[in-house]
């Protein structure tokens, strides 16, 4: 495993596996920002075995691992071999893309050494219908450090890191400056909150939560509103939701959601299962 | 052993595999290549390897001593 | 969903397999791939003998001879048999049912019950469940659970994704009442939106067999197969399988009070050594608790599969022992469904030859 | 060509009208996985294999920019 140093690093790479000509199958989208933010703080790390480039996000706790490779089969012979060298690091893989066709590569996965953790689906909302729910709570945007502290200690108590990919702080300081990040507090404590993007002509929605202790005083309902009323002049809002969780999607439906063929097959070289928390 | 190693060659599709052959550098190895080693020895010794094990051993030679310490348990 | 039944008992296991056993090694020219994959095919998925059908024989041939082998040796009474149940994907015609066909041949008693069900890989599961059900009837005290497919009919031989696996075969269960008591619990559950996971696209009244569906194909993967044949994701029922199987059988576990080490035998559906190995890996089943040997000794027959893993494993033993067994089947549909029961002290457990 | 653009655009994303001229991915019309995709229906289509250095979001945010990709990694216009 060595350092990524320059983000055209990367880019050779993927010249050199593309170039091979025999296909391209990938996992690694680019986000050229999010990508240089991980260098420059020393998380990310390359592999190149075979026909197939790893890439490696260093989550402190685990590993996320990338592939680009240029056909499925020599992503076998190229995990193999990883295999041996990895060992003792605990993997985590996002296989993203349309059913059926994921399977096969998930399957490869699964006879490298890897274990189904979870499967996340994305859902999305084409047109905005407003449902004012009357509020007395005070929603807040001015979210100062002790605040983000708060939300992302609630984050990493609540949200599960393999399956969710949690931010860090600056990340949450962010989303707080661009007005990205609504929230409820009582007594100095936070109740509930909700982070967004607004790109365009599309909304994400990346994470909705109401603390346990608050459930059933429509935080939730309140936040979500508060947050299609800012998506307003989106067309499009979109977020992964873990696909075993019946009553989330139920909910999503109801407020007009529906599930897209995009899936995220979570895979880990660890035989650990997602447990449904209540978040 | 010899006829184990005979069906090893099958496997890597080589004419002459070597001790110091390492397992990782045969040119068609996959995870396949690796399912049907751990049943081969399954088949014939009757005991099982895991996957780790198999790639730790690194060497042809190793995996045969790997084999020969394992049957005398 | 969860089931239990009361105070029923299976009686007696016959499997009838052909005699016709063809080698893997003998078909290696049909698939285009090296000789080496080959190999490796054939250690890690268990690929090596099957038995196939020879033209013509269907499955109500493989059903009477197994019942008139019963008959002879007088361990099966004619008069006895309140129902028969046929679960196969290989019937003899859309109509009339199979089973009819079978009792009539058979000459047994007007005064009974014949249904077909259409299943495959969980068939033995659903058999039992209907065979337990029918038996709440105070009419209705012996029941024989036929399990039967000739599907090698119906696969490409050149398609290396299920021909080197197809088995062909028949089963011969008896169910009866028994008067000590005894608990059977079982678990089942469906997911239609996956029905095309395993399916034979053409013949049905949806789209009717003709020249064009029997075209050969050439798939991505260079198996070649038409419309007429059976074709299955590989890939998508591994996943399905490793997925679903271990909660289903850890739920099984619970709602029934026992615990994984009370199990003996873990009897499951036999799709290729490597998924069943895989399954005693993720369970933390040892191997000889969940044998995995059909496959490379007769292939798959579907719902046979697990009546041919209890009578070459355990056998003679089941005459005289009694066993805590687990069953479970999963496959087309989807369909999956698991089964706990004691079994033991049978009237008969053997395979016999077509 | 340009019409066949929009062709698979439009697959790609049918809930958006790709023939203004907007940058795709400042309007959010594309994403990074879109952009995975729309590479992989290209080189399928065209025939060719988009030069690794070049799959950058700022080389399919417009038709246009789509199209100079295409030439330059050998497509005909």
């Amino acid at each position: 495993m060595d350092k990524v140093f320059y983000f055209n690093d990367i880019q050779v790479i993927i010249k050199k596996i593309k170039g091979l000509n025999t296909g391209y199958i990938t996992n690694f989208y680019l986000e050229v920002d999010r990508i240089n933010a991980l260098i420059n703080k020393n998380q990310f790390y390359k592999k190149i075995i075979g026909n197939t480039a790893f890439f490696f996000k260093d989550d402190y706790e685990f590993i996320h691992l990338f592939y680009c490779s240029s056909s499925i089969d020599e992503l076998d012979k190229s995990l193999t071999r990883l295999r041996t060298e990895m060992d003792k690091y605990h993997l985590v893989v996002d296989i993203i893309g349309k059913q059926p066709n994921i399977q096969s590569i998930a399957y490869l996965f699964k006879m490298n050494g890897f274990f189904e953790y979870t499967v996340l689906n994305r859902m999305s909302r084409i047109s905005i219908q407003d449902m004012a729910v009357k509020s007395q709570l005070n929603l807040k945007i001015d979210a100062d450090s002790t605040n983000c502290k708060q939300i992302f200690d609630l984050l990493h108590q609540y949200f599960d890191p393999i399956a969710e990919q949690l931010p860090d702080l600056d990340e949450i300081k962010n989303w707080a400056k661009s007005n990205h990040l609504l929230f409820v507090e009582e007594n100095g404590e936070i109740s509930g909150f909700v982070i967004f993007d607004l790109i365009g002509v599309t909304s994400y929605l990346r994470y909705w939560f109401v603390h346990p202790k608050h459930r059933n005083k429509k935080i939730g309902s309140i936040l979500l509103n508060e947050y299609f009323k800012r998506s307003e002049e989106t067309k499009r809002q979109i977020f992964w939701v873990i696909q075993s969780n019946d009553n989330a999607i139920k909910r999503y439906l109801h407020y007009g959601f529906q599930s897209e063929n995009l899936y995220d097959i979570i895979v880990t070289n660890n035989n650990i299962k997602y447990e449904t928390t209540n978040n | 052993m010899e006829a184990f190693i005979k069906k090893l060659e099958g496997i890597l599709e080589v004419d002459k595999i070597e001790m110091d052959d390492v397992l990782l550098d045969f040119e068609e190895w996959d995870s396949l290549t690796s399912l049907s080693i751990i049943a081969t020895i399954d088949a014939d010794f009757h005991f099982s390897i895991t996957a780790e094990e198999l790639l730790s051993a690194g060497t042809v030679g190793n995996l045969i001593k790997l084999i020969q310490v394992k049957s005398k348990k | 969903m969860n089931l239990k039944f009361n105070n029923k008992l299976i009686t007696g296991i016959l499997t009838i397999l052909p005699a016709n056993e063809v080698k893997f090694e003998d078909e290696i020219a049909n698939y285009n791939f090296s000789e080496a994959k080959s190999l490796k095919l054939k250690m890690a998925m268990g690929y090596n003998t099957h038995r196939i059908v020879e033209e013509g024989v269907t499955i109500s041939d493989l059903c009477i001879f197994g019942f008139n082998y019963l008959f002879e040796k007088e361990i099966l009474k004619k008069e006895e048999i309140d129902a028969i149940i046929l679960v196969t994907q290989s019937p003899e015609y859309f109509m009339p049912p199979t089973s009819n066909v079978i009792q009539g041949k058979l000459g047994l008693k007007q005064d009974m019950i014949c249904m077909d069900i259409n299943q495959g890989c969980a068939g033995f599961e659903i058999g039992l469940i209907q065979a337990f059900m029918l038996l709440e009837q105070e009419a209705i005290n012996k029941v024989v659970l036929l399990n039967a497919d000739v599907l090698s009919q119906k696969v490409s031989k050149r398609d290396r994704n299920s021909n080197p696996l197809i088995g062909d075969g028949a089963s011969i269960t008896i169910i009866e009442k028994t008067e000590n008591k005894n608990s059977i619990f079982a678990n089942i559950k469906m997911d239609g939106t996956a029905f095309d996971a395993l399916i034979i696209p053409a013949g049905g009244f949806k789209t009717p067999s003709t020249p064009a569906t029997s075209e050969m194909i050439e798939d991505a993967a260079g198996n070649f197969r038409s419309l007429n044949n059976l074709v299955m994701k590989g890939d998508a029922v591994f996943n399905f399988v490793q997925k679903e199987v271990p909660p289903m059988i850890d739920n099984l576990l619970k709602y029934s009070g026992y615990q994984r080490e009370n199990v003996d035998y873990f009897m499951f559906h036999q799709p290729n050594k490597f998924m069943l190995q895989k399954l005693a890996d993720k369970m933390g089943v040892p191997y000889h608790k969940m044998p995995n040997n059909i496959v490379e000794n007769f292939g798959n027959a579907s719902g046979v599969s697990i009546p041919t893993a209890i009578t070459f494993n355990l056998g003679q033993k089941l005459i005289k022992e009694k066993y805590k067994i687990c069953l479970a089947g999963f496959g087309v549909g989807l369909t999956w469904s698991s089964i706990l029961i004691d079994l033991g002290n049978l009237d008969f457990c053997e395979i016999i030859n077509y | 060509m340009k019409q066949q653009i929009i062709n698979i655009l439009q697959e790609i994303r049918p809930e958006f009208d790709f023939s203004q001229n907007f940058n795709f991915i400042e309007e959010g019309m594309l994403d990074s996985f879109d952009i995975v995709s729309l590479v992989t229906t290209l080189d399928e289509k065209y025939h060719i294999s988009i030069d690794g250095m070049d799959i950058l979001p700022e080389n399919f945010a417009t038709v246009d920019s789509i199209i100079n990709l295409l030439i330059k990694n050998g497509v005909n216009q």
